[in-house]
C-alpha cells in the first residue's frame, strides 16, 4: 500500500448556484484496488465522479494524476489520461449499433482510416465474452432493456483499457448473476493494476468487493479507510451521522376485500398469461430478475401499453385498456419505476410536480385553484419530510431521494387505494429507504393494496406480504411470508420452478 | 335570408370626381410622391422606377420609392396606409390585386392623395387615373401575330402565365383566347396555359413540362418577364432549340443571348422607364390640379409629349415595341 | 448461472430480428426508389416522351440543385439540428457570384464557383458560431439568418439583376453541359453525395454526427467535440449551399436576389422523405438525395400527366404526406418484429 | 422560468424604446390613431393565429400549415360566396374546415407519431394546394360593404380595428386556458416530458390534437378577417405568413422544445415586431432593412437569454 496513487481529488470544491455539492473533498485511489465511495443521496458522489470525468471543472483544489496536477477541459481529456467512467444514467447512442457505442470514437480503423466494421464487430463480442454477455454487436442500442444498457456501459468502460474505472451505481439496475460477473472483471481488472472507484447504496457488494471506501455527508468528506474493521452498521453511522435501523419491516394488517385482480394478462413477446390478485392492507411483491417482465406488467395494469389480451379488474370492475386515465379514475396510483423520464417533470416546481396527477380535483370549472394547489404540495412535504428550500424550485436540483419522495407524493394525493411502486428505492440512501418503507407500511395499514417491483431481495423479504415471481414473462412462483427465503426466490427468479 | 350575393348590390363604379381641371394650372414644384411597385427588387420595376424618377427630377418633385419585397396580394396595403399617414400628395402603385389595394386606396383618396396606378390597375373607383402600358388588346394581338408567324401559321402552341391571379395576365390571355378564334389563326390551337408564378426556377421547369407533356407543341408564349426569359434560357440549352418558337413580353437585356442565338425571333415590350415616367407626370399634373382624371382631358407629359385621359380614367402609353435581331441592340433596359 | 438456463434458440431468434432490421434499414432506400418507380412507370406509359434523354436529363438536373442542398441539411439533422436558412445563403451565393461574373468578365471559371463556395462558407460559419457557441436552438438561429441572409442579398442586390447576356459562356455551358451524356451539374451532385455517404458511413467523425444526434449529452461524456463537429456540419451546409448557388447561376443564367426563396421547406422535406430522422440520429444522405428526386419527379409527372395546374400541388401535398406515412407505419413494423422475435429471450 | 420571464421584461422593455423613438422619431405621428389603427389592421392576422401556436409550441409541436389554412379558408368563402350561399351559413362552414385541416394535421401527429414538423410541411402544400382547388385563379371580390367596413373602420369613437377586438377577446380565453387551468397545466407538462405526462394520466393524445385543431379553427378565422379587410378571397392569400408567426411565436420566449413561454410573451413579440415593421415602414426604411431586422430580433431573442445567463455565471465565477 505505500505504491502512489493512479489519481487524487486534493480538497476539491464545487458548487451549482447556492447548493454547495462538494466543499473541500480529497480522495487517492491505488493501483490495484476497488475502492467504494459512500454516502447519503445528495451527498456529493456523483459530482465529485464528474469533477474526475472533466464533465465539471472543480472551483478549487486539484486533480492530479501520477501525481501531476492536470486541468480537465471535458470528458476527452479525463479519457486521454486512462480515466473511464460508467456514469448513473446510461449514455447509450439509441440509433447506432452496440458495437458502436462501445467504440465510438475509437472504432479500429482499415484502409484510408475508414472504420474495419467486422473488426469492430469481432473487438465487441470479444469484451461480451469476458463480461459472459450475449449480446449480437451490430443490433441497435435502442430497445437494449436497462440491464443490458448496463453492461454495454461496462463493456464500453472496459474497452479502454484504462488505469481507472469509475462506476458510478453500476449494479443498481443488475441483478445478482450480473453483478457476479461484473465482480469477476473487476477482480481481473484490480490484478492488471487497475483502480476502480465504485459507488453503489448496497452494502453488502461493497464489502463483497472493495477494500478500502470514502464516505461524504452533505457535500463534506467524512472519513476514508480500509474496510476490514467495518460493519455495515459501522459504514451507516458515518454515512448518517447517526444510529439507524436499516430495514423497516412492514407491520401485519389483516388483508380485506380483493382490491385489484389481474388475469391472463398478456403482451406479445414480453408477458404471458399474468393472473394475480392484491388484497387491500396487503403488500404484494413481484420479483423477478431484471428483464423478467415485472415492469411491462405494471405499465399495461395502468394502462401505458395496451395488453394483447387478459383483463385487470379494480374493485370488481373491469378496466378499459391502454387508459392511465381510466386506471386513475379506478383508484390505481403508479410509482414508475424511471422517475427522470417517466415520474417527473424535471424543469417544473416542486408544487407543480405534486399537483400533476390531481389537476382534475385542484380545479373548478377547469380554472386551476393555486391556493388549493399550494396547500396540497406544502401538505405532502411536511409529511414525507421533504428536504427542499422553496416549492417554486423546479425538482431538477433535488437529489435523487428527494426526488423520489415528489413522485411519491404526487400519487398519495390522489389517495389512491391500489398503489404500484415499480423499484420505489432504487438509488436511494439508507435513510430515505427505511423511510419509504414506513410509508407503504403506513398506507397498507390503512387499507391500501400495494403492488411492489422491486429486485433488492431484502426489500423484498422484509416488506412483502406475498411474493410473486416472474421468469422470462411468466408467474412461476408465490410464496408467503414466512415460506420466502433469499434462497428460494432467487432459484424461482431463475427459473428453477418446484425449488421449494 | 342571409347576406347572399344576390343581396349585395352596391357597388360603386367609376371615378367620381366633381371638380373640373384648370389645364392651365402650373405643375407645383416639391410635390410629395410616393412610388410603389408591385414588389422592390424586381428588375422590370426597377427600370420603371428610374423613370419615375427622371419625371420627379424634371418636375422638382420629391419621388419616393418604397414596397414589399413580395408580391403578395395585401403585402402593398401598409405602404398605401403609410403614405396616407406621411401626408404624401400622390400614389403611383401598380397594384398587386386589384379588390385587396381599393380599400386602402379609397382611404387614402379620402385623405387627399391622389392615386395614379400603372402596369397593373386596381378597382376603377380606388384611383384617380390608370396608365396603361398599352391597350390588352394591342398586347395580346400582337403577342398571337408574333407567335403565328414564327411557327409559320399552323400547330400547337400554348401559354406560360405568371400566377394564376395576375390580373393583367388573365385579360391577355382571354383577349388572345378570342384572337384565336379569327380565322386566320385556325391553323393554330392552344393547348395549354401553364403557370410559372413569376419564378424563374418554376418557370423554367414548367415549360420543360409543357414540351414534354405535348410532343407536337410548335410554339410557347409567355407574356411576362421572368418567364419568357426562362423559357429562353431552357431551349436554348435543349435539343427543342430552334424546333419550338417562343416569343412573349420581355426586356431586351435578358433577352438579347436569345435573340442573338436563334432561340427566339421576336418578343415585345414597351419601355417601362416611359411607363413609370408618364405615371408620375400624371400624378404630378393631378396633384396640381391640371386634371381631375375625368374623360377627356388633355396633359403634356414632358419628352413623352401630349395625352388625353381616355374611358374609365384610363391614359395608354402607345404601342409596344417589337424587339428583333436588327433593332435589339438599340435599347439598353 | 441463467447465460446457461436462456433457451438455446434464442441466438437465433435475435439473428432473425437483426437480419429483418438491417433489411428493413435498406428498405427505407428502396421504398424511395420503388416510389420512383410508381411515379415515372405510369407516366411513361401514358406518354412516352417522359423517358426520352431529354426528360430523364431534365429530371435530375431539376433535382440536382435541391439535391445537394438535401445533401447538406442531412449533415445537419443528423445532429439534432435544422439549417432553414439554406434558401438564403444559395440566393445569396448565386447573387453574388454571378455579379462577380459579370464585374469581373475574365474571371476562370473555377475561381468564380470557388467564390460563391467562400460566401455560403461564410454564412455557414455565422450559423455555425452561433448554434455551437451560444449553444440555442438552431431551428431559432436559422430563421433568423434565414431573414438576414434574404436581407443581405436585397440590399446588395438592389433590384438589379444578372442576366446571361452578362455571364460568360464557360458558365453557362456547365449548366447544360454533358459528359457521356450525363449532365455536369448531375456528375458533380453525384460526387458531392459519393463523398459524403462514406463520410458518413465509414469515418469516426461521420459516426460521431449520428452519436451527436441521437444522444447528445451522452456524446459529450463520450469525448466527442459537440460543438466543434456542430459547427463543421454547419460550415458543410453552408458550403454546399453555396456550391449550390453557384452552379444556380449556371442552370439559370438569370438571377435576381430573390434566387431559391422558400427552397427550404423543399430541402426539409426532401430530407424527410429521404428517411431522416427529424429528430437526429438517423438517415442517410442517399435517401435524402433519393428524396429530392421522388419530389422534383412528382412535380414533372403531374405537368406531363397533364393534371390541371391548380390540382398539381394539392396531389404533390398529398403524395408527400403519404410517404412520410408509408416509412412511418415501415418503421412501427419493424418495432413490432423486434418486440415479439427478441421478446424475453434476455438472460 | 425566471430567465423568461426576464425576456418578457427586456421585450416590454424594447416595446417602450420603439414607442418612444418612434413617436420621436416621427414627429408623433407613429403613436396617432390613426397610425396605431393601421398597425392594429396589420397584425391582426398574426396575433390571431399567433394565440393557437403559441399552446403548439409549448406542447412541443409545431404547424406550419397555419397559412395555407388561411389561405383555403379566403378560397372557400369566395367559392361558396360565389356558389349563392349566405355569409351566414359560409363563416362558421369554413370555421370548421379550418378545424378539419387541424384535426388531419393533428391525427396524423397523434395517431402515427409522425413529427409535427414533418406533416404540416406536407399539409402547408396540400391546403394551399386545395384552395387553389378551389378557387383557381379567380379573385372574388363584390363582398358586401357591411361585411368588408368590419376589416377598413374602426369600433365607433376609437381606433381601435375590429381584428384587435376579436384578438384581445380570443386571448384572453386563450390566456386562462394556458395559464390558470389544468388544460393549460397539462398542455406545459406535455411539452416538458411527454412520457411524464402520460405516466400522470394526462391525455396527450387528445390535448395535441385538440390543440391542432384548435390552431386550425383560429387559422380560418383569420382567414375570414383577411378576406374581408382585403375584400378579396383568394387562393393564395397569406402565402408565406406561418415564418411571420413562427418568428412571432419564438421571439416572445416560447421555447421551441415545449414546455417554456408565456402568452403575454408572445403577445409582446407580436407587437414588438409589427411596431418596428411600422416603424421603419414610416420612416421609409428600405425592405431589406425590415427583413435583416426581423431576423436579429430572432437571433437576439435566443441568444439574449444564453448571454445573460453566461455573463451572470461569470459574474459569479469572479470573487
Ligand atoms: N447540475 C446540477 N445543478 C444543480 N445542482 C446539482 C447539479 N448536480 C448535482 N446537484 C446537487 O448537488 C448535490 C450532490 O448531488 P450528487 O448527484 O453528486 O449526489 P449523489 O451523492 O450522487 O446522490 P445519489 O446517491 O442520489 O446519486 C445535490 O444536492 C444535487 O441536488
Ligand atoms: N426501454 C425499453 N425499450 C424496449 N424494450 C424494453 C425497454 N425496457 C425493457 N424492455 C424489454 O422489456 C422486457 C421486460 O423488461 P422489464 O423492464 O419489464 O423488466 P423488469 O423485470 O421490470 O426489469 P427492470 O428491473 O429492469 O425494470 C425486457 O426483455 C426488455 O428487453
Ligand atoms: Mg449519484
Ligand atoms: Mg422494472
Amino acid at each position: 500500500m505505500d505504491r502512489p496513487p493512479v489519481v487524487a481529488l486534493e480538497q476539491v470544491s464545487k458548487s451549482f448556484g447556492a447548493v454547495r455539492a462538494l466543499s473541500g473533498v480529497s480522495l487517492e485511489l491505488l493501483p490495484g484496488e476497488a475502492h467504494a465511495l459512500l454516502g447519503e443521496n445528495g451527498a456529493g458522489k456523483s459530482t465529485l465522479i464528474k469533477t474526475l470525468a472533466g464533465v465539471h471543472r472543480p472551483d478549487a483544489g486539484a486533480v492530479l494524476v501520477d501525481g501531476e496536477q492536470r486541468r480537465f477541459s471535458g470528458p476527452a481529456d479525463a479519457l486521454a489520461a486512462g480515466i473511464a467512467i460508467i456514469y448513473q444514467e446510461p449514455t447509450l447512442f439509441g440509433d447506432l449499433s452496440v458495437a458502436e457505442n462501445v467504440f465510438m470514437g475509437r472504432q479500429p480503423l482499415g484502409f484510408g482510416r475508414r472504420i474495419d466494421v467486422a473488426a469492430l464487430h469481432a473487438r465487441t463480442s470479444e469484451l461480451f465474452s469476458r463480461l459472459g454477455v450475449r449480446l449480437d454487436p451490430a443490433r441497435p442500442a435502442r430497445g437494449l432493456s436497462i440491464a443490458d444498457q448496463q453492461l454495454v456501459e461496462i463493456a464500453k468502460a472496459l474497452s479502454f483499457d484504462a488505469r481507472v474505472i469509475v462506476m458510478d451505481e453500476p449494479t443498481a439496475a443488475l441483478s445478482a448473476h450480473e453483478v457476479q460477473r461484473l465482480f469477476g472483471v473487476v477482480r481481473a481488472l484490480r490484478a492488471q493494476d487497475a483502480a476502480v472507484l465504485f459507488v453503489s447504496h448496497r452494502l453488502n457488494e461493497v464489502f463483497e468487493l472493495c477494500q478500502r471506501a470514502t464516505v461524504l455527508r452533505d457535500g463534506e468528506f467524512v472519513w476514508s479507510g480500509g474496510l476490514e474493521p467495518e460493519t455495515p452498521d459501522s459504514l451507516v453511522r458515518r454515512m448518517v451521522g447517526r444510529e439507524l435501523s436499516q430495514l423497516f419491516p412492514k407491520e401485519d394488517v389483516k388483508a380485506g376485500e380483493v382490491k385489484l385482480a389481474v388475469r391472463r394478462l398478456t403482451r406479445e413477446g414480453v408477458f404471458t398469461d399474468v393472473s394475480f390478485d392484491v388484497r387491500a392492507g396487503e403488500i404484494v411483491a413481484l420479483s423477478g430478475l431484471v428483464g423478467a417482465g415485472r415492469s411491462e406488467v405494471a405499465r399495461a395494469v395502468f394502462g401505458i401499453d395496451r395488453p394483447d389480451g387478459g383483463s385487470v379488474h379494480v374493485g370488481g370492475r373491469k378496466l378499459k385498456y391502454g387508459s392511465p386515465t381510466a386506471a386513475m379514475a379506478a383508484g390505481i396510483g403508479f410509482v414508475p419505476e424511471d422517475r427522470r423520464q417517466q415520474g417527473l417533470v424535471m424543469d417544473a416546481s416542486i408544487e407543480r410536480n405534486t399537483a400533476l396527477a390531481s389537476l382534475g380535483r385542484l380545479s373548478t370549472f377547469g380554472l386551476l385553484r393555486r391556493r388549493s394547489e399550494r396547500a396540497l404540495a406544502q401538505d405532502w412535504a411536511v409529511k414525507l419530510r421533504l428536504k427542499f428550500s422553496r416549492l417554486g424550485d423546479p425538482v431538477g436540483v433535488l437529489s435523487g431521494g428527494n426526488q423520489q419522495k415528489v413522485v411519491l407524493a404526487k400519487w398519495l394525493a390522489r389517495g389512491p387505494s391500489v398503489l404500484i411502486v415499480d423499484e420505489p428505492t432504487r438509488g436511494i440512501d439508507v435513510g430515505t429507504k427505511a423511510e419509504v418503507h414506513r410509508l407503504l407500511s403506513e398506507l397498507a395499514g390503512q387499507g391500501v393494496a400495494v403492488l411492489m417491483i422491486s429486485s433488492e431481495l431484502p426489500e423484498v423479504l422484509g416488506m412483502a406480504d406475498r411474493v410473486l415471481v416472474m421468469h422470462e414473462g411468466r408467474l412461476v412462483e408465490e410464496f408467503s411470508r414466512a415460506e420466502a427465503t433469499e434462497e428460494r426466490v432467487a432459484l424461482a427468479a431463475a427459473g428453477q420452478v418446484g425449488a421449494k | 335570408g342571409g347576406t347572399t350575393k344576390d343581396s349585395a348590390g352596391d357597388q360603386t363604379g367609376g371615378a367620381t370626381n366633381a371638380a373640373k381641371g384648370d389645364p392651365n394650372a402650373a405643375l407645383k414644384e416639391g410635390l410629395k410622391i410616393t412610388f410603389l411597385p408591385k414588389q422592390v427588387n424586381n428588375p422590370y420595376f426597377t427600370v420603371a422606377q428610374k423613370g419615375a424618377e427622371q419625371a420627379g427630377t424634371a418636375i422638382k418633385a420629391e419621388v419616393k420609392p418604397t414596397g414589399p419585397s413580395d408580391a403578395a396580394a395585401s403585402s402593398q396595403v401598409t405602404y398605401i396606409n403609410t403614405a396616407a399617414q406621411q401626408k404624401q400628395d400622390a400614389l403611383v402603385i401598380s397594384a398587386n390585386d386589384a379588390n385587396a389595394v381599393a380599400p386602402a386606396l379609397k382611404s387614402a383618396r379620402q385623405q387627399g392623395l391622389k392615386v395614379v396606378t400603372f402596369d397593373s390597375d386596381a378597382a376603377p373607383d380606388a384611383r384617380d387615373v390608370f396608365i396603361n402600358q398599352a391597350t390588352s388588346n394591342e398586347i395580346a394581338a400582337g403577342q398571337v401575330k408574333l407567335i403565328s408567324e414564327a411557327v409559320g401559321g399552323s400547330g400547337e402552341i400554348a401559354i406560360l402565365s405568371a400566377t394564376p391571379n395576375a390580373t393583367n395576365q388573365n385579360a391577355w390571355i382571354e383577349v388572345m383566347k378570342t384572337e384565336l378564334a379569327k380565322p386566320e389563326y385556325s391553323g393554330l390551337e392552344l393547348v395549354e396555359t401553364a403557370y410559372g408564378n413569376d419564378d424563374d426556377q418554376t418557370s423554367f421547369q414548367k415549360t420543360q413540362g409543357l414540351l414534354q407533356a405535348h410532343p407536337n407543341l410548335k410554339g410557347i408564349i409567355s407574356p411576362t418577364t421572368v418567364g419568357v426569359a426562362a423559357a429562353a434560357r431552357y431551349l436554348s440549352s435543349s435539343e427543342y432549340k430552334g424546333k419550338v418558337q417562343l416569343t412573349g413580353l420581355g426586356t431586351p437585356n435578358q433577352m438579347r443571348k436569345f435573340v442573338q442565338d436563334g432561340t427566339v425571333k421576336s418578343f415585345a415590350l414597351w419601355d417601362p422607364s416611359k411607363l413609370g415616367y408618364l405615371a408620375t407626370y400624371t400624378a404630378a399634373a393631378l396633384a396640381s390640379g391640371q386634371i381631375t382624371g375625368a374623360e377627356g382631358e388633355k396633359y403634356k407629359a414632358g419628352d413623352l409629349g401630349d395625352y388625353t385621359i381616355g374611358a374609365k380614367g384610363e391614359v395608354v402609353l402607345g404601342p409596344p415595341t417589337v424587339f428583333t435581331k436588327d433593332n435589339i441592340d438599340q435599347f439598353d433596359f | 448461472m441463467t447465460a446457461q438456463l436462456t433457451p438455446a434458440v434464442a441466438p437465433s431468434r435475435r439473428t432473425a430480428a437483426r437480419r429483418l432490421s438491417t433489411r428493413v434499414g435498406r428498405v427505407r432506400e428502396l421504398g424511395i426508389v420503388v416510389a420512383l418507380a410508381l411515379v415515372v412507370i405510369p407516366t411513361a406509359i401514358v406518354n412516352p416522351r417522359f423517358i426520352q434523354p431529354q426528360s430523364l436529363r431534365d429530371l435530375l438536373l431539376n433535382a440536382s440543385i435541391v439535391a445537394l442542398l438535401a445533401v447538406g441539411q442531412t449533415l445537419v439533422v443528423i445532429t439534432r439540428n435544422v439549417d432553414l436558412s439554406v434558401g438564403s445563403v444559395l440566393g445569396l451565393s448565386a447573387f453574388l457570384t454571378a455579379q462577380h461574373f459579370a464585374d469581373n468578365p475574365g474571371t476562370p471559371l473555377l475561381l468564380g464557383i470557388g467564390f460563391g463556395i467562400a460566401v455560403g462558407l461564410a454564412c455557414g460559419l455565422l450559423n455555425g458560431l452561433l448554434v455551437a457557441l451560444g449553444n440555442v436552438p438552431s431551428l431559432v438561429v436559422t430563421l433568423g439568418t434565414l431573414y438576414v441572409f434574404r436581407g443581405v442579398d436585397f440590399a446588395l442586390a438592389q433590384g438589379k439583376q444578372v442576366n446571361a447576356a452578362n455571364l460568360p459562356d464557360a458558365l453557362l455551358n456547365l449548366g447544360s453541359a454533358r459528359v457521356m451524356g450525363i449532365p455536369v451539374l448531375v456528375l458533380i451532385t453525384l460526387v458531392v453525395i459519393v463523398v459524403a455517404a462514406v463520410y458518413l458511413r465509414s469515418y469516426r467523425s461521420g459516426r460521431e454526427l449520428y452519436a451527436i444526434g441521437s444522444n447528445p449529452e451522452a456524446a459529450t461524456l463520450a469525448g466527442i467535440p459537440v460543438a466543434k463537429r456542430m459547427l463543421t456540419t454547419f460550415v458543410l451546409s453552408g458550403l454546399v449551399a453555396g456550391l449550390a448557388g453557384a452552379l444556380w447561376v449556371a442552370r439559370y443564367g438569370t438571377v435576381d436576389a430573390a434566387a431559391g426563396t422558400g427552397l427550404e421547406l423543399q430541402v426539409v422535406a426532401a430530407v424527410v422523405v429521404g428517411g431522416v430522422a427529424i429528430f437526429g440520429g438517423s438517415g442517410t444522405v442517399t435517401g435524402a438525395a433519393l428524396g429530392a428526386l421522388l419530389l422534383g419527379t412528382i412535380t414533372s409527372c403531374l405537368v406531363v400527366l397533364q393534371i390541371p395546374a391548380f390540382w398539381q400541388q394539392a396531389i404533390s401535398g398529398a403524395l408527400l404526406l403519404s410517404a412520410i406515412t408509408v416509412d412511418r407505419l415501415l418503421a412501427l413494423r419493424l418495432a413490432k418484429a423486434l418486440r415479439t422475435s427478441e421478446g424475453t429471450s434476455h438472460a | 422560468m425566471r430567465n423568461f420571464l426576464r425576456w418578457e421584461t427586456a421585450l416590454v422593455f424594447l416595446l417602450i424604446v420603439v414607442a418612444l423613438t418612434g413617436q420621436a422619431g416621427t414627429d408623433g405621428s407613429f403613436l396617432s390613431g390613426g397610425n396605431l389603427f393601421y398597425l392594429g389592421l396589420d397584425i391582426g392576422e398574426i396575433a390571431l393565429i399567433a394565440l393557437p401556436l403559441t399552446l403548439v409550441v409549448v406542447a412541443g409541436e409545431i404547424d406550419l400549415s397555419v397559412a395555407s389554412v388561411l389561405g383555403l379558408s379566403s378560397a372557400m368563402i369566395g367559392w361558396l360566396w360565389n356558389a349563392g350561399w349566405s355569409l351566414e351559413t359560409i363563416l362558421p362552414t369554413v370555421i370548421v374546415v379550418g378545424a378539419v385541416c387541424g384535426a388531419v394535421n393533428g391525427l396524423l401527429v397523434t395517431r402515427l407519431g409522425l413529427p409535427s414538423l414533418a406533416v404540416t410541411i406536407g399539409t402547408l402544400a396540400l391546403y394551399r394546394g386545395l384552395a387553389l382547388v378551389v378557387l383557381g385563379d379567380t379573385a372574388v371580390a363584390d363582398f358586401p360593404a357591411s361585411y368588408t367596413s368590419f376589416g377598413t373602420t374602426p369600433v365607433p369613437g376609437t381606433d381601435i380595428p375590429y381584428p384587435i377586438v376579436l384578438a384581445a377577446v380570443l386571448a384572453v380565453l386563450f390566456g386562462v386556458a394556458l395559464h390558470a387551468s389544468s388544460f393549460g397545466r397539462s398542455v406545459y407538462a406535455i411539452g416538458a416530458n411527454e412520457e411524464g405526462a402520460r405516466f400522470s394520466g394526462i391525455r396527450v393524445k387528445r390535448i395535441k390534437l385538440s390543440l391542432f385543431v384548435l390552431a386550425g379553427a383560429v387559422a380560418a378565422i383569420a382567414g375570414i378577417v383577411y378576406t374581408f379587410r382585403f375584400s378579396s378571397a383568394r387562393a393564395d392569400n397569406g402565402l408565406g405568413l406561418e415564418l411571420a408567426v413562427v418568428a412571432a411565436v419564438l421571439l416572445g420566449g416560447v421555447s421551441i422544445f415545449g414546455g417554456k413561454g408565456t402568452l403575454f410573451g408572445v403577445l409582446a413579440g407580436v407587437l414588438l415586431l409589427g411596431g418596428l415593421r411600422n416603424l421603419l415602414i414610416l420612416q421609409d426604411t428600405s425592405t431589406e432593412v425590415l427583413t435583416i431586422v426581423t431576423g436579429l430580433l430572432l437571433l437576439v431573442s435566443v441568444l439574449a437569454p444564453s448571454v445573460t445567463r453566461r455573463v451572470a455565471s461569470l459574474r459569479k465565477a469572479a470573487p
